[in-house]
């Protein structure tokens, strides 16, 4: 699979990395994914008042993965890093469910950026193996995805620290991001 | 000492800023940084676009 | 909201610091202004001086 | 006077521009008297939060003139442009009894700095033009300078808003600087 996708996308990709963006609310996972991604492990984490930004390579591909803190503070400064982003991974922690409404006023802001409007949006219902976690299919109409216009994008069921749904949401990415070019 | 509304509103707003400036003095992403030190700064419009500009016109090389 | 005693103390330090941040990035007396930063955002010795050693070797043109 | 005095230190003095200091509580004339000395003007002046920085020629020789804001909670700062200093011109707000300790701790604490060790001092007791202006000699002694240990160091009476006194400090502090070679 990775020849496959190599040779197939090291002409359709040309030389320029891919830049994506994990945002999301504090605590969403966002970080713990970022190193499942690129280390294929689970890191500790402590809360990111910054950003961790590595280099990921999936199926033979580089992206340059930039992990933003999520607290509220330092959420309005999402912004100053939306140029030139291919693709936003949208964390949500699916058990947090009295702050879904502020998940979505993010996510419904961060879209209306000028900058933006050509990135592909994955949003990963996360922390599924917990009890309280709302389904997919919740966590999405929460979030008014289905009324998005003029947006690829496409929900994930995932468990960071165990590890699923991540390849999924990986493999639909890498098909988004070809297919747009 | 009370503090102005104009300035860092909590201690998480001054640590990203300590750490977006220590990325930007050692010269990592410069341009993006650049973004969020007068953001968070609320550098007045012209003198962040000033800085902006520069950023796109900045090449350096480092002796060693 | 309350300010931790790592903080700046009060806005005249705040301008003081946009001010001095400003000339570091339009690229004027940049190792001064590096200490000065340093100083006044309290960076870790470690930090400070990783920033000052890379003032010493720079070398930055400008294009235009 | 300027043909022998440029002729004279263009020599001595090498190309390299004399780096100065101007320091001193806030409120004390430093920034009026940058300007006095740079365009021979009084500036209507606002409290320096940060500094002013300024080419001064006197006597056809170059000096970059620094004038750092003197409001206590920027004080601390001082320190940070003390590397390779020449000369420090100290202001002191002669009508201004009531802070000549504190003037005189920051004076202290500053000359006590090694990297300050062979900068000459040159004292502006300032603003003379004011009926309670104390006299240089009371300054001087108020600032413990007669105590003063391996400095040279000088005193002069200036009004920088009537511009006297200012030549006289100058001339003295360009021959000290000469001698200092
Ligand atoms: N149960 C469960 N816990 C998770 C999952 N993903 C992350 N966590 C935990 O959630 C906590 C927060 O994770 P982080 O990755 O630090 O969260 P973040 O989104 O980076 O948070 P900020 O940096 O503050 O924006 C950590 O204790 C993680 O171990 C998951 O899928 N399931
Ligand atoms: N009467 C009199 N007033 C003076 C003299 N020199 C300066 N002043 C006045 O004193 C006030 C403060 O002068 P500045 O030059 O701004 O003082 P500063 O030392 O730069 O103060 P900071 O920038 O706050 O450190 C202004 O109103 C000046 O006009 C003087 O010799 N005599
Ligand atoms: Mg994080
Ligand atoms: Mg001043």
């Amino acid at each position: 699979m990775g020849g496959f996708f190599s040779s197939l996308f090291s002409g359709l990709f040309g030389t320029r990395e891919m830049r994506i963006l994990i945002l999301g609310l504090d605590g969403a996972g966002k970080t713990t994914i970022l190193y499942r991604l690129q280390v294929g492990e689970v890191v500790t984490t402590i809360p990111t008042i910054g950003f961790n930004v590595e280099t990921v390579t999936y199926k033979n591909l580089k992206f340059q993965v930039w992990d933003l803190g999520g607290q509220t503070s330092i959420r309005p400064y999402w912004r100053c890093y939306y140029s030139n982003t291919d693709a936003v991974i949208y964390v949500v922690d699916s058990s947090d469910r009295d702050r879904m409404g502020i998940s979505k006023s993010e996510l419904v802001a961060m879209l209306e950026e000028e900058e933006l409007k050509k990135a592909i949006l994955v949003v990963f219902a996360n922390k599924q193996d917990m009890e309280q976690a709302m389904t997919p299919t919740e966590v999405a109409n929460s979030l008014g995805l289905p009324c998005l216009k003029d947006r690829k994008w496409q929900i994930f069921k995932t468990s960071a620290t165990k590890g699923t749904g991540l390849d999924e949401a990986m493999e639909w990415l890498v098909e988004a991001l070809k297919s747009r070019q | 000492s009370q503090f102005s509304s104009s300035a860092l509103n909590e201690p998480t707003e001054y640590e990203y800023l300590r750490k977006v400036m220590f990325e930007y003095m050692m010269g990592r992403e410069t341009k993006t940084m650049a973004k969020v030190i007068t953001s968070v700064l609320k550098f007045p419009a012209d003198q962040a676009q000033k800085i902006l500009e520069r950023e796109d016109s900045r090449v350096t090389t480092w002796l060693r």
